[in-house]
Order: structure tokens, then sequence, then C-alpha cells
């Protein structure tokens, strides 16, 4: 659903209900590991989609429309916002250096272990998913061409940057470092009589393999410092505009008709539509977890943490209690 | 030619019998030429193509300087019995103005935008008509007529490669 | 809606020769889309004004790249017959060959070509490795490869080279061996069907709105409509060879089309070979040098089926030692101008190169 | 993590980094001779890659803003990281870490690199090639992952030497070529995909999109790409062979089995057109995924595979 | 002074070095101007094979050095062939076929046909023969590859020097190089 989506916030929406999906796994599996994932997965998701709604808010503020097709080639104007809106997505896809990859790879482990095939491959296709929909609006909004109208924005208000820059900087710390996260995470669990996470330093002892967030990350700046020198090694390139791109060698004057950004995966959305049962089942759906999401956010989700925790809390006992009636 | 196509001689008849022929002839045993006024060539056009003359292969334009006319020829080709029409007409060279056919022939559009290019004669009723198609923001008279010499327009406007010793000859002179 | 202009343009790997499409392209279905020649345009009919019978035969070939004798074959019918020269025998029959010959060429470089757009790019090296043997066959009988100048008025401008038989023979006995190899490469092979099965299509109506002609028109009106056939020129009619036709035109039959016609061509020039008969090449249309010869007045024109449709020259003369004026109709004109504007959109982008190759249009031959 | 034997790895992660490059690009040098003899000709000299790659350094390209370049740098560095953990013949950069997840984790960073710098360099033709690539990702992983995680929950482990370990105990009996013959089939069609070759080439279509989101690369940007290239199909050939043909315990091994996967999906390539980009997911959406799917079911229900 | 002439050696050295990669592969940029370009699938092909030199053909500007001019030059795709000029990477080199580019050749009267290529562009290469033969073809590229080692292929330097007098020919004989009419908004 989030690829279909014109609207740039309305797009971010979409992509909670689907990490919204992510959690509910996670939980519903029960083991420690998954748990521990799905927990830790509420806490990346929170801080990633605070930064990307933030970011959007900044276009707005700046161009005045969310509609995807009229914006473009911001980054020339608003470089910050884009790096946030960047580790923001990195993080929601679930990409190494980002919090969001630690949680989505400790769900994977747990998900092997109980040989739940068809869940892994349809959270596979999720995520890989949320990295088509999540790239859409970078390249749409801040990528491309940037139309003559945006030509004098200027950067988002300081005021508003701060939070930003500090929700991605959370996000980066925990995705290098996720230990500190765990710690408390494990504790919530082993006060829930749930098995805590075996944790050894930096080192995530999965059920079949083992991830050390802050060595990937060590060997990902080893690249990229490797891939820096080769580029500064060799001759300058010379700076060319916007409009210097390869057209055929014909000539064109108005940046509106460079930019691609309408119906970005029309292929992809065309295997859809020929499928419109499918269709209105999920709209049933949507509505259905819309409305128990809006109750759910207007009951619990205020902004203080306290009652988040509470919240989480209770909701867990309420699955352990339903567990240990269960088994 | 003195196997002339049957078919084709009662052909140039009926046709003769409804609109006034100025001139026919017979440049080959399958293909026949026939003048006609300015005014009746869409009628006959369109008769023509009842007789099953359904493809229009050429429409094209001859600049008869010294009478001061343009000859539009339409080449009319019949598929099933191999048979080819010239229907040809003059139009005054001063101001040359004529219907469009693209009515009954579609696919004229485009030949009546080269003639316009190349001659300058206006097809009022084709739309697009009067844009540019082949040349870019050319600057002189239409390059197809009589009047207009190339060489001396390419020497004006592309610097040729000097040659120590001048020995490329003059273009042959005309007839 | 939002539309992204994009461009087939003149510098396109998808593109053959030298004309630019320009797509207004919303998704990835092409809205609106016209065609800008021009790139190509010489004002050849402009040069023949001003140059004598015989230095035409020179610069005609110049028109079409891809196959240059049709146009050749077309000036000296145009001056034969206002002239009312009788051509010998032999250089018919010769004619006939070489315009074979250069089909065939035109052909296989049309049928490997289907590689670049569909990706398949071991049938473009196949197909030109073929040509290129042809072209080889051509430089022994007419000392050039690509532009032969030929055939003159009159006939043909020298005999065929002693032993040239043989070698034709086996270079059309090895191609007919290995026919069937590229059927399984291109029309057998299921991604090259995956992209040309029932995609572009021409429904009979366009084809007589257009006046497409050649394959297009066979494959879509399913009757034998070949201009060797239907007003038989230099001796065709005492070849024997059938027209494969059909009446579902989709890009797959048209190609099917081509692949069946070259085993006709191949059939034309055996019995070419074995019924040639001997004598004289030329007839000495006039006294004295070429240069000065003068073809009587009149107006004809004379159309020769090449492979992509009716090529034909319109010929004017008042008597001179030039022509007055020539037309040329090229055999793609009416596909490439109005059909990319009316029958382009609503195709996707990775059709338009498709539509651009089995549309069979040549773009020297719309600017002229 | 122990600190001080950390820079002694990292040497070793860049000698997999250097044997990983001058190995694959000569064999593509060679798999381009033998592609050319498919086409009846000679093709050019074993070391045209190396003379493309560095021709490509020596130039000066253009460059379209920060993003274009900083986006090749991020991607190259993502692709150099995924190298390094890659567990050659005996020896690893970093033993027990090379988890399978981490791979197609730090290859998806390679790709949102080229992707946003691809689309930074504002060329529409980049956009559309950048949209089909992703696309395709999205085709080509889920039955590679569907098998993938039928091996990983039938050996219980996920860590690729292990699971090489575990391939040689009998030879070639215990490949899992040979146990699980329908997830290799399945495997091998979306290595197909991931290399970008013929069936799946939308993404780089000259005909259609002029080299897609290659557009406006020239120059050492370009040569980095190369690079990355060719570190990509390093990475995806060794996951193949480590996953279903039993890893590789001496160089010989590695060398015969390595040649023998790259070079038959060149030449499958080479006898193949184009699809179009929705053809390709249909087409992974039927087959591939129907296999793996039987795989994964024979694997973890019914225990066959292991 | 040790350090600026030692800089230089280096600089000299890593020149050698890079002239040699220059030299065997050289790419093509895939743009038929005129009616010569139907030798070059004959050249790429099976039989006269340009990749043996190292040659392959490439799509844009961007990635190609060399820029075949095939034959006569119209005036409109002269526009076209000079924004993809300045659109590729230097170091570029220009190959031009056939006597249309020397002097306009059989179009010397033609009125949209240029006289003389290197009024406007720099060419490194000749190629002679109406249609050059493949053979004819792969001694051209034979003579770019050897000028490119001994340093005499250098077009691009001289475009980059004399800016000035070439832009002043194109845009006397062109009127105006970028056109934007109702086609091109």
């Amino acid at each position: 659903m989030a690829i279909r989506q014109e609207d740039f916030k309305k797009l971010i929406a979409y992509s909670s209900v689907a990490n919204g999906g992510y959690i509910l796994i996670g939980l519903a599996m029960g083991d420690a590991l998954s748990v521990g994932g799905a927990l830790m997965h509420i806490l990346a998701h929170a801080f990633a989609s605070a930064a990307a709604f933030l970011a959007a808010a900044a276009v707005v503020h700046r161009t005045g429309t969310t509609k995807m097709s009229e914006l473009g080639g911001l980054i020339h104007r608003m470089p910050l916002t884009y790096l946030v809106y960047l580790i923001a997505i990195i993080s929601m896809a679930g990409i190494p250096p980002m919090a969001g990859f630690i949680s989505k790879w400790m769900m994977f482990q747990s998900m092997i272990n109980n040989g739940m095939i068809f869940t892994a491959a349809a959270a596979f296709f999720g995520s890989i998913g949320s990295f088509l929909y999540v790239f859409r609006p970078l390249s749409a909004v801040f990528l491309g061409q940037l139309s003559t109208k945006h030509e004098n924005v200027k950067e988002a208000p300081v005021l508003m940057m701060i939070p930003m820059m500090l929700l991605s900087l959370i996000t980066l710390f925990f995705g290098v470092v996720p230990n500190i996260a765990l710690g408390v995470i494990n504790r919530v669990q082993t006060s829930l009589g749930l098995p805590g996470l075996a944790l050894e330093g930096t080192k995530i002892m999965g059920s079949n393999g083992v991830l050390d967030p802050t060595l990937i990350t060590i060997i990902f700046g080893v690249g990229f410092v490797v891939a820096l020198i080769l580029f500064i090694l060799h001759p300058k390139s010379r700076k060319v505009g916007l409009m210097d791109t390869y057209t055929a060698s014909e000539f064109i004057w108005t940046p509106e008709l460079l930019h691609y950004a309408h119906d970005f995966y029309a292929p992809f959305e065309r295997l859809y539509n020929k499928a419109p049962r499918t269709e209105s089942f999920y709209r049933i759906i949507e509505r259905k977890i819309e409305e128990l999401g809006r109750l759910a956010g207007h009951a619990f989700f205020s902004y203080k943490p306290g009652t988040v925790v509470f919240w989480i809390a209770m909701v867990t006992v309420s699955l352990l209690w339903g567990g240990a009636l269960w088994s | 030619m003195s196997k002339i196509n049957m078919q084709l001689k009662e052909l140039t008849e009926n046709v003769g019998k409804s609109y006034s022929v100025l001139q026919v002839d017979y440049p080959t045993p399958n293909q026949a030429a026939l003048d006609f006024q300015p005014g009746d060539v869409h009628a006959v056009l369109a008769y023509l193509k009842g007789q099953g003359f359904r493809q229009m292969s050429l429409l094209s334009c001859v600049d008869w300087i010294e009478d001061g006319q343009f000859q539009l020829v339409y080449l009319l080709f019949n598929w099933e019995a191999g048979l080819r029409l010239q229907v040809r007409t003059r139009i005054d060279r001063a101001n040359p103005v004529f219907t469009t056919v693209t009515g009954i022939y579609p696919g004229a559009k485009y030949y009546e935008r080269d003639v316009h290019e190349f001659f300058g004669v206006e097809f009022n009723g084709n739309p697009d008509s009067s844009k540019p198609l082949f040349l870019e923001n050319w600057d002189d008279m239409p390059p197809m007529r009589k009047d207009f010499d190339p060489q001396a327009y390419s020497d004006r406007k592309y610097k040729a490669r000097e040659y120590k010793t001048d020995f490329n000859t003059k273009a042959g002179e005309g007839q | 809606m939002k539309e992204v202009k994009l461009f087939l343009g003149p510098q396109h790997p998808g593109m053959h020769g030298n004309s630019s499409i320009h797509m207004y392209v919303d998704g990835d279905i092409i809205k609106r889309s016209y065609l800008l020649p021009g790139m190509l345009h010489r004002g050849f009919e402009k040069s023949m004004e001003r140059r004598t019978w015989m230095n035409n035969i020179a610069l005609i070939p110049r028109i079409c790249v891809p196959e240059p004798d049709p146009n050749e074959m077309v000036f000296a019918l145009n001056a034969e017959a206002l002239a009312s020269v009788e051509v010998p025998e032999r250089a018919h029959w010769i004619r006939m060959l070489v315009l074979e010959l250069a089909r065939l060429s035109a052909h296989l470089m049309a049928f490997g070509g289907i590689g670049g757009p569909t990706g398949l790019y071991t049938a473009m090296y196949w197909a030109q490795a073929d040509r290129d043997s042809i072209l080889t066959l051509f430089e022994e009988i007419t000392g050039q490869r690509v532009y032969h100048m030929y055939i003159t008025i009159g006939g043909v401008r020298k005999d065929l080279p002693k032993g040239i038989e043989k070698k034709i023979l086996a270079f059309v006995d090895d191609l007919e061996s290995r026919l069937p190899d590229y059927e399984n490469l291109v029309l057998n092979n299921p991604s090259v069907q995956a992209r040309t099965k029932d995609q572009i299509m021409l429904p009979a109506e366009v084809v007589w709105e257009l006046g497409v002609t050649g394959i297009g028109m066979r494959s879509s009106t399913g009757k034998a409509y070949d201009l060797r056939k239907v007003t038989p020129y230099a001796r065709y009619d005492k070849v024997e060879f059938d027209v494969p036709t059909a009446t579902y035109s989709d890009a797959h039959t048209r190609l099917t089309l081509k692949y069946l016609e070259m085993y006709q061509i191949i059939r034309i020039i055996r019995q070419i070979l074995d019924l040639m008969p001997a004598g004289k090449v030329r007839e000495k249309a006039l006294d004295g040098s070429a240069l000065r010869w003068q073809v009587p007045a009149g107006q004809v024109y004379s159309a020769v089926e090449a492979s992509r449709g009716e090529y034909g020259y319109y010929t004017v003369s008042t008597g001179g030692t030039m022509p007055y004026r020539v037309a040329v109709r090229g055999a793609s004109f009416p596909q490439a101008t109005l059909g990319i504007e009316k029958y382009l959109p609503g195709h996707r982008i990775d059709d338009a190169a498709l539509w651009f190759d089995t549309m069979g249009i040549c773009s020297p031959e719309i600017d002229r | 993590m122990v600190i001080n034997q950390l820079p002694l790895q990292i040497l070793t992660g860049l000698a997999i980094l250097a044997f990983a490059f001058f190995w694959q690009t000569s064999l593509s040098g060679i798999t381009r001779k033998i592609v050319a003899r498919y086409h009846k000709r000679y093709g050019p000299k074993w070391y045209q890659e190396f003379r493309d790659i560095f021709k490509l350094m020596s130039k000066t390209g253009v460059t379209h803003g920060w993003v274009y370049d900083f986006g090749v740098m991020m991607a190259l560095g993502g692709i150099m990281a995924t190298v390094m953990f890659m567990p050659l013949m005996k020896f690893t950069a970093f033993p027990g870490f090379d988890n399978f997840f981490i791979y197609v984790y730090l290859f998806a960073v390679g790709m949102l690199g080229m992707a946003m710098s691809a689309v930074g360099s504002g060329n529409p033709l980049a956009g559309i090639g950048v949209m089909r690539a992703l696309t395709q990702m999205v085709g080509y992983e889920v039955p590679f992952m569907i098998v993938v995680l039928a091996i990983i929950n039938g050996h219980g482990t996920s860590s690729l030497s292990q699971l090489a370990a575990i391939q040689q105990q009998a030879g070639v009996l215990s490949w899992n070529l040979v146990k699980m013959p329908i997830g290799t089939v399945a495997a091998f069609i979306c290595l197909l995909g991931m290399l970008g070759k013929k069936p799946f080439e939308t993404f780089i279509a000259p005909a259609e999109i002029a080299s897609g989101p290659m557009v406006e690369y020239g120059g050492k940007q370009l040569g980095m790409l190369m690079i990355l290239h060719q570190f990509s199909i390093f990475i995806e050939v060794s996951l193949f062979m480590n996953l279903f043909l039993g890893g590789a315990a001496n160089p010989l091994g590695f060398a015969l089995k390595y040649m023998a996967v790259y070079v038959l999906a060149s030449l499958i390539s080479q006898a193949m057109g184009r699809f179009k980009i929705d053809q390709v997911i249909k087409f992974f959406y039927k087959i591939p995924i129907a296999l793996a799917i039987l795989q994964a079911v024979m694997v973890v229900y019914l225990g066959w595979g292991v | 002074m040790a350090t600026a002439d030692k800089e230089k050696k280096l600089k000299e050295g890593w020149e050698g070095i890079s002239r040699f990669f220059r030299a065997n592969s050289l790419w093509m940029l895939m743009y038929c101007t005129g009616c010569c370009a139907i030798e070059l699938p004959q050249a790429m092909t099976s039989r006269y094979d340009m990749e043996r030199l190292g040659m392959g053909p490439m799509a844009t500007p961007r990635q190609a050095d060399v820029l075949l001019v095939t034959g006569y030059l119209s005036v409109k795709t002269l526009r076209r062939v000079i924004y993809a000029y300045e659109q590729m990477s230097t170091p570029k080199y220009i190959v031009a076929f056939g006597p249309c580019t020397i002097n306009g050749g059989i179009y010397h009267d033609a009125a949209t046909v240029i006289k003389s290529l290197d009024q406007y562009l720099p060419i490194d290469v000749y190629i002679a023969g109406c249609m050059p033969k493949p053979e004819a073809v792969m001694n051209g590229f034979q003579d770019l590859i050897d000028m490119i080692k001994d340093k005499t292929a250098d077009g691009w330097k001289r475009y980059r020097d004399n800016y000035d007098w070439y832009k002043q020919n194109q845009i006397e004989s062109l009127g105006e190089l970028r056109i934007k009419d109702e086609y091109h908004e």
C-alpha cells in the first residue's frame, strides 16, 4: 500500500503500519530473542519514524506541499534535512549501521529456529518492500531535478533542526552500540520471567549466529575510508549543473520535465491492480487495523515516556499471562 | 507503348466522362497520368479511392518556374490490379494555396508538411502543415524552388577548406 | 498529470540511423510522442537537379544506406521508360541477382538487429557475420562493398566476373544450412517471444490509413502484396517464388515473415543462376560520352519492392542533360512519421526501440 | 570483541579484498573471451577488464554535487565491508561473524548507495533504472531467502564457514546441490537475477534506457562502480558456492567451482534476450518461489534435506 | 625545488602509465551521425572484431572517449554532435570518416551539409574512403592508438586552448547552438 502513496506524509504513516506488523510477529513468537527483537524494533521504529515525520514537516514548512510529484531536488537547498531523512530510512529499512537492523536480525534468527518459513518469507518480503517504498520519497523529494518553483528555498529553521539531529544521532548510536538498549530490554524480559538475552560485550548471541554491530560499523568505516582514498587519489572531476545531463543529445530547458517521480513503481503497481479482490480484502483489514491503531494511539500513545512503558508492560504481561495459561 | 493495359484505358474513359481531363499520358504500360483542374482534384481522388486505388504512394511537387506554376502530383496505386495513376494539377506559383487531402488519404499529412517546407505551398485544413519539419531555423526561401542556389548558400554559411591551388571546378552549368 | 520528457534521441543505443523521437511519458506509458526528422537531410532532390543523368548514378545509392540497390534500379527504370531504351536479356537477370542479394543483406541486418532492443546480442553478431560475406560477394561483382553503382541506365556496368556463380551458390547453401539455427536462437527463444508475441500490433485498417507497405502490409492484410508479383519488373515473372503472408500482425509475425522471406530469396537466387542467358550486358543508349546524353521529356514514377516496402522515384525530365525534378518515395516514410505520432503512444518505454525496429524504419529514407 | 586482534583481522580482510578484485576481474576477462567464442569471434585480451578500470580511473569525470560522490563512496564502502567478511577457502578475516544476514543487509547498503547517487545525478533515465533495479531486487531476494532459510534451519547454523564445513564431511555426496536439488535450481535462477545477467538485465537495458543508473557516470566514478560490480559478482558467486557447492578447502576446488558457476551464468545469459520488468517479477513469483517453498517444506517439516 | 620536480616526475610517470591504459581501452560513443556508420557493425562483429583492440560501444557520452563522426554532417546533426562532444569526459578523441568531413565530399553543393568539420571540432584521425571499408576503419583505430601512445592525439587540448575560436566558427555557421522552439520546450 505504501508504495502507491502519492503523498509524502501518508507514505511514512503507512510505513508505521508495516513495522507494526513486525512488532506483532516478534511478540507473538514468544521466545527470548524474538520478544527482545520486537521491543528493540519498537524503540528503533519510534525514533526513525519520528525523525522522518520531522523531516517531512521541515519540507512542508519550506515548500508548502506534500505532493511528491511537485517536489524535487531539494537536496541542493536543504542538505541537513536530507541527511536526517537518510538516516531515518536506513533504520526503517533495517540496514546495518542503524538500530533497525539489530531488531530485524534478532527476529529473523528466532523465526528460522522455529522453522516458520512462510512468516519468514512474508517478513523478508516486507523488509525489502519497506526498502522500496522508503527510498521513493528520498528520490522524489530530495534527489532529481530542482524545479524552478523551489529555487530560493532555504534550509529548515534551526529550532526544527535540533530535535531532528538528536533523533538521528540516537538511532545511529543504538545501531552501533545496541547493548545498552538491550541491557534495559533484558531487564524488562527477566522481570517478566522470560529467559534473558545472551549478551557478551558488544556481541549478541543469536540462536544460530553471532552479531557484533560495532565490528560491522568499524569494517564499514574501513571500507568507506578505502573508497575515500580511491576517490581522492584520482583526478578531480569538474562540477556540472543539474540540467547538463544525458538527453540523447537533444536540448531541453524546463527542469520539471526531467524529474521522474510520478508513480515511480508503475510496473510494480500494475502487478497489483490486476488482483482487485485482494485489494478490497486488504482494505477491510486495513480499516480494522486503523481503528485498532487509532484506538490504541488515542488510548496510550501520549508523549510522556512513563505511560508508554506502563502500557508495554501491560501488553507483555497479558501476553505472558495468556502464554502461561495456554501452555 | 503499344500494349497499354486495357483496364487502364477504360478507367481513364469513365474518369474523363465525369471530370474534364486536360491531358492523358501513358509513360509505362500499367501507369497513366491525368491532369485536372485544381478544383476537382478532391472529387477525383475520392472517386479513384472507391475504384480500388487505396494507397497513395507519394505526394510531390514540381516547380515549373518558366510558366510560373507549381505542379502537385498525387501518385495512387491499386494493389489488386497493379495499376498506377498520377493525378496532376497545376497551381499558381505566386501564392500557392491548396486544400489538404488528409480527409481521403490520412497518410498525406506529412507529405504535405514536406512539400510546404520545401516549396512553400500552403495546405489549409492540415493543422500543423506550416510547422518546420526537416530544416531547423531556416532563414532563406524554401530550398527546393528552382531559383534557390544551394552552392551560393553553402559557400556563404559554411567555411570551405582553403586548398593551396583552387582546382575544384565550378559546378556544371544548367542545361 | 505530471509527465517526464524522454528521448529516443539521435544519440541512443536503441536507435538505428539518426532521427529523434520525443516521448512524453507518465509512469512508464508513453502519452504523446512525435518524430523530429531532418538529422540526415542532405537535399538529395536538389543535388540531383544539378547533376547529369550519369553523375546521378554515383549520387543516388547514398540515399538509403542498408540497401542501396533499389535506388539505382528505380532510377534506371525511370530513364529507360522515358527514353524507351531496351535493356539486354542478361542485364535483367544480373539486376535481379544484385537486387535479391541486397534484399538478403538488408533482411539479415534487420533480423539480427532485433537483438539490440531485446538484448540478444548473439543474433546480432551472427547476422552481421553472414551479411559481411554478402558484402564481400558484392565487392567481387561490383568493386565496392556497400554503394555498388552497378545498375546503370541501359543495363549493368560490366559483366559478372568468372566463377562468381560457384561462390554465390556456396554461400547460399551454407546460409540455408544455418538458417534453422537462427530460428531456434531468435524465433523460438522464450525471452524474445515474451518481448514480441502479440506486443506491437499493426491492424489492417492502420496499414491502409498510413500507407504502410512491405512486410507490415503483408503481415496484416494477409494478401501477397509484393511489387515483384503485382507489377513484375526485370524478369520476376519468369522466376517462381511465393510470398509469405499472415493476418495477425504482431512483432513476432513480422519477424517470422522476414525469416521466411529469406528462404524465398535463396530460392530465387538459385533459379536466377541457372536460368541466366549469355549475351551483352549493356545497351549503348547513346553515341559519344555519357555526360551529354539527353533523356526525352516526360514524367514517370516507378517503384521496386525493397526489403522495407515500396521504394519509388518520380522523375520529371524536360529533355535536358540533367533531370528536371526527382522525388524519392522512402519505403518507411509513412510508418515513421504518422505512425509514431498516432500509434506509438500507449506503448511502454521499453517497447519504443522495439517498435522502431519491427516497423522497419530507416531514417535516411525519411529525410532524403 | 577483542581489541588487539582487530588490526590483524583487518589486514586479512584487506588481503581477501585484493585477492577478490584480481581474481574476479581476470575471470571476467576470460569469460569475455569465452562469450566472444560463442559469437564466433576472438574476444579481447584476458586483462582487458583491468585496462578498462584503470583507464576510467585516469579520466577526469564530471560530478553532480556531493550526493553523487558520497553515494558512490558509500556503495563501494558497503560492498568492500561485505567482501571482507566473506570466508575464503580456509581462512576468514573475522571467525564466527560471517553470518548470512550480514551479507544480505550489507549488500543492501551498496544498493542504497548506488541508487541514491544515481538518482542524485538528476537524470530521469537513471531514476527509471534505479526503480527497475529495486523492483527486481524484490523479485529475486524472496525465493533466495526462502531456500537459504531452509538450509539454515536444516543445519542449525547460519555462519557460512560452518555450513561449508558441514557440507564437506562426506565429500560430494553431502553437498547441498545433491541433497536439495530443487532449492539449488531456484537459487541459481535468483543468482542470475542478482548478477544482473541477460534474462534479468532490465535495469541496465542499453536499448531502452541507455544503460540505466550508469547514465551519468564517467571517469573515476564509473571506474569505482565497475570495481563495485566486480566485488558484488564475487560476493554473490562465492555465497552461492559456499551454500550449495560445499565451499572450498583447497584453492583448486575453489577456482574450479567458482569458474563453473560464473561461466555457466554468462553462457546462459548469452542465449537469452531481455525480459520486461513486470515479466521479470511475474516470472520470479511463479517458478522460483514455488520451487523454494517446496524445498523449504521438505527440509523443515519432513526433514529430508539434512 | 626538489619536491617540485619529484612531483612533476611522479606525475609524468603516472601520465605515462595512464596513457598505456587509455590507448588499450577506447570506448566508442554509439552515435551513427552519417551514412558511413553502416560499416561499424561490420567492424564490431565477428569478422573484424573491434574488441580485440579493446574498443567497445558505449551508450552515453559521459562513459565514451572516442566520438566517431561517420560521414557527412548536416547542420542539425552538428548541433547535437557538439552538445554530445562537450558532455564527454576528457581526454576525448574524434575520428572522422570519409571525405565528407574534409571538404563536404559529394555534398559540397548541398545547402544543409557543412563543408569542413575541423572548423568546428578538433579531429584526431581522418579515415579515407567513401564508406571506408572495415579494414580501413580498423587501421584508423590502430593509428589512433599509436597516436595516443606517443602523445600526439591531443584534439581535446586544442579544443580547450582555442575554445573561443571554435565557438565563434560554430555560431557563425550554425546560428544558435541550442535550439529552443516548440519541439524543445
